[in-house]
């Protein structure tokens, strides 16, 4: 993957996340993958005169992930895709769809755990 | 008043319109228009339904069916360009509108020897693993089951 | 002073797609906007599931149709990185000519679109008058008007023969004089601009701050284009992006306008170019695992897939992120403040595509 | 003989309302394309209408999902009857590539009666065309048998 990627934790990713917008970097959007059976990998990407830079953050699905939409007004969107496709909190979101971003209540199944296969229609 | 002249020349040309289904444009030699396939070449290998992006050929080749269903297909030629025997071919003009869903489904001679078509077959077979085969079974159901409620 | 509420959407005239704004209007200006999104919302990036790596690609052509080539060179060249494939310089730069063309034919249906918007129907005409040449030219170029379908992993599934560079050539030719003949409509008219300027005005520092992409970024003055990077055939071309500075929709017109311009000479620059040789790479075996992250410019600004591979023909994870999905948050700094009517100008320009936003 | 009248012109000159109900805006433009110089329905006296109130054929592109069928049937039902409903595209006639996403309901007729599926992805605006006919001569019949 080009470009640097940095490790940071729940504890500091706000701080990293403040220090990287004081450096003049652009949000670009967040990535999101699988990480075990209960775990979310979240990839903050960043953007500077065309050199990216990538913050990695590991996280449990259970517990409230710290929002960075108080930092950038730009992540709330991606954050309220994140709840709708994972089902997971973000403490601090400035403006909170509660998992109706995308999803009506007739879906109630969690669209992007890997373990929710999805199955051709009858 | 800088779109004026634009406005006069307009006035002063002939029309643009395309007077479609009056006039039909010669269409373009290698536009991807309507499927269609050439049952006797077929060997029923079945590539073209694994290709398929859209999921919408089925082969079954005990029975010697080709099936289609036109209304899922994305027209994007795969499955003409992966044919071993180059028997499937798109028309230059476009599918006709239906008032009504069809499948489009092809009887053909189910190959003989069946060796040769094993042979065919095993190549391709090998490349797909387990679980890509079970993806094919998964698919094939729901799509019999829909060419059922068709009928 | 009393609220009121308006619901802008999802079925609008002004809108070709679903999108949902709540509006909060005192005397006729907007206060505050609250975005409803979901109405296109179809899920494809869990199809991965289902659909092995290459038929991936038919499925990103249709995250959005007007961008679909580019959506398919940025799909294409992430599988190619994490696959390690090298693409024959051929099938690079004939990606580049079918990329420009997408980017001419997008930016012409957009100028007509907001055109219609300010309610210049004649406008909206001629620029879609003039944008079927290129539809032309797509269909007999590739056999499909408005999804190619020409991207395979590893390189392109058609080829130009020397009889239709040479039509190319003339056919934009006439598209160019024929756009050229409306740049003083579209950039000077005074019923245009009493439109345009000083309306949805977005800072350099807002801009940058907020994350726009493409035009809406270049148009408030900063110089980001993707192409700058040089991916693929663009490494051959000369390229300068498009900047204006006056952030407000004129500027992001003029510089959506200009760049069609711009299109078609990197199309002339890329056949120019164009050197013999194979179109496509063999491939062989399936993704490894590992992670790519690729971007590249669609008309509507910097496209980001992120795509995770397991070893097996189906993906782990796509993730795409698109250009409107970034300018929505500048969409809802530029609307508080405007007049209720310039509410469909200022979401025509920043050039909402919802398909793609939504996937 | 007043109301004949107007029987006849309704079917001479169908208005039409567009939905893109969740389609990736390849048949879209294609049916905005329908209506410039160079394929101009309006010749066949079929005009473009954006409110549903006022309309007696339904265009609709796209795949269905949870949250924009609502909207069809909402649409739909505030049309005039007799109305014809084109459904275009192959997404609009089975839900396309995407029929097996997880927020894909299907094609058009899962929420709607379809009158003519115009298939393609994107269909040609020549086929949308076709299509157009076909589907008046569907609401013609339609407005025959309304009384």
């Amino acid at each position: 993957m080009i470009g640097k990627v940095i490790d940071v934790t729940v504890d500091n990713v706000v701080g990293e996340v403040m220090k990287m917008k004081n450096d003049g970097h652009r949000l670009v959007t967040f990535s999101t993958y699988q990480e075990g059976e209960d775990g979310l990998g979240i990839l903050y990407h960043f953007d500077k005169e065309l050199e990216t830079t990538h913050l990695r953050m590991t996280v449990k699905r259970d517990a409230p992930i710290p929002s960075v939409s108080g930092v950038y007004f730009a992540a709330l969107l991606v954050e309220n895709e994140i709840r709708d496709q994972w089902d997971v909190k973000f403490d601090g979101l400035v403006l909170d769809f509660n998992r109706s971003l995308y999803l009506d209540p007739e879906v109630t199944q969690v669209p992007l755990v890997s373990n929710v296969k999805i199955e051709p229609k009858k | 008043m800088l779109f004026t002249p634009t406005v006069i020349k307009n006035l002063l040309k002939k029309p643009a319109t395309r007077l479609y289904p009056f006039t039909v444009r010669e269409p373009f030699p290698n536009y991807r228009g309507e499927l269609y396939i050439d049952i006797d070449g077929c060997i029923f290998c079945g590539t073209c339904s694994r290709k398929c992006p859209s999921q919408c050929i089925e082969v079954d080749k005990n029975e010697g069916t080709w099936t289609c269903n036109p209304h899922a297909c994305v027209y994007c030629g795969i499955c003409r360009d992966s044919c071993p025997t180059k028997c499937l071919h798109m028309k230059d003009v476009h599918r006709k509108p239906m008032t009504e869903r069809i499948m489009m489904v092809e009887k053909g001679e189910p190959p003989k020897p069946k060796k040769k078509a094993a042979a065919a077959e095993a190549p391709k077979a090998a490349d797909k693993k387990a679980e890509p085969a079970k993806a094919d079974d998964k698919k094939a159901e729901p799509a019999t089951a829909d060419k059922a409620k068709k009928k | 002073m009393a609220t009121t509420v308006i619901p802008f959407g999802p079925q609008h005239p002004v809108l070709p797609e679903p999108v949902h704004l709540t509006l909060k209007v005192e005397d006729e200006i907007v206060k505050e906007a609250i975005p409803a999104l979901g109405y296109v919302h179809r899920g494809l990036e869990k199809l991965a599931d289902i659909r092995d790596y290459h038929q991936m690609i038919q499925v990103c052509e249709r995250v959005c149709g007007i961008c679909s080539m580019i959506h398919a060179v940025c799909y294409s060249q992430a599988i190619e990185e994490l696959m390690g494939v090298e693409v024959p310089k051929r099938a690079q730069v004939l990606r580049v000519i079918w990329s420009e063309l997408h980017r001419t034919h997008s930016h012409l249906l957009w100028l007509g679109l907001f055109a219609d918007a300010f309610g210049f129907e004649s406008l909206f005409m001629q620029f879609w008058k003039i944008r079927e040449r290129i539809m032309d030219i797509n269909e007999a170029t590739t056999g499909s008007r408005v999804i190619v379908s020409v991207n395979v992993i590893g390189g392109v599934r058609a080829d130009l023969s020397p009889e239709q560079i040479r039509w190319i050539l003339s056919e934009v030719d006439i598209v160019e004089k024929e756009v050229r003949a409306l740049q003083d409509t579209i950039m000077n008219d005074y019923t245009v601009k009493a439109r345009t300027v000083g309306v949805g005005v977005l800072s350099k520092e807002n801009a940058y701050l907020l994350g726009a992409a493409g035009p809406t970024l270049r148009g408030s003055g900063v110089a980001q284009d993707m192409r700058m990077l040089g991916y693929g055939g663009y490494s051959e071309i000369d390229f300068e992006p498009v900047v204006e500075t006056s952030g407000d929709c004129w500027a992001r017109s003029t510089v959506r306008f200009r760049e069609t311009l711009q299109s078609m000479d990197l199309v002339r620059q890329a056949i120019a170019k164009l050197p013999e040789g194979e179109l496509a790479a063999k491939v062989k075996g399936n993704p490894p695992e590992g992670e790519v992250y690729t971007r590249v410019e669609q008309p509507r600004g910097e496209c980001v897939y992120y795509i995770k591979g397991n070893g097996t023909k189906h993906l782990d994870r796509l993730r795409i992120r698109t250009p409107t999905f970034a300018n929505i948050p500048p969409l809802l700094a530029m609307l508080p403040g405007c007049e209720l009517a310039d509410v469909p100008v200022i979401v025509l320009s920043i050039d909402p595509c919802i398909s793609c936003t939504e996937r | 003989m007043f109301g004949s009248f107007i029987k006849k012109s309704r079917a001479k000159s169908p208005w039409i309302i567009h939905f893109d109900c969740g389609s990736c805006n390849g048949c879209d433009i294609e049916v905005l394309a329908c209506l410039t110089p160079l394929y101009d329905v309006e010749r066949f006296g079929v005009v473009n209408v954006g409110n549903p109130k006022h309309a007696d054929v339904l265009l609709v592109t796209g795949t269905v999902n949870h949250r924009n069928k609502k909207v069809l049937k909402n649409i739909y039902d505030q049309m005039p009857e007799p109305k014809a409903v084109i459904a275009i595209g192959a997404c609009g006639n089975t839900g396309g590539v995407f029929r097996e996403a997880y927020n894909v309901v299907g094609g058009v007729d899962q929420v709607i009666p379809v009158d003519v599926y115009v298939p393609g992805c994107p269909a040609k605006p020549e086929a949308i065309i076709d299509g157009v006919v076909v589907g008046l001569g569907k609401f013609a019949q339609k407005v025959e048998e309304a009384d």
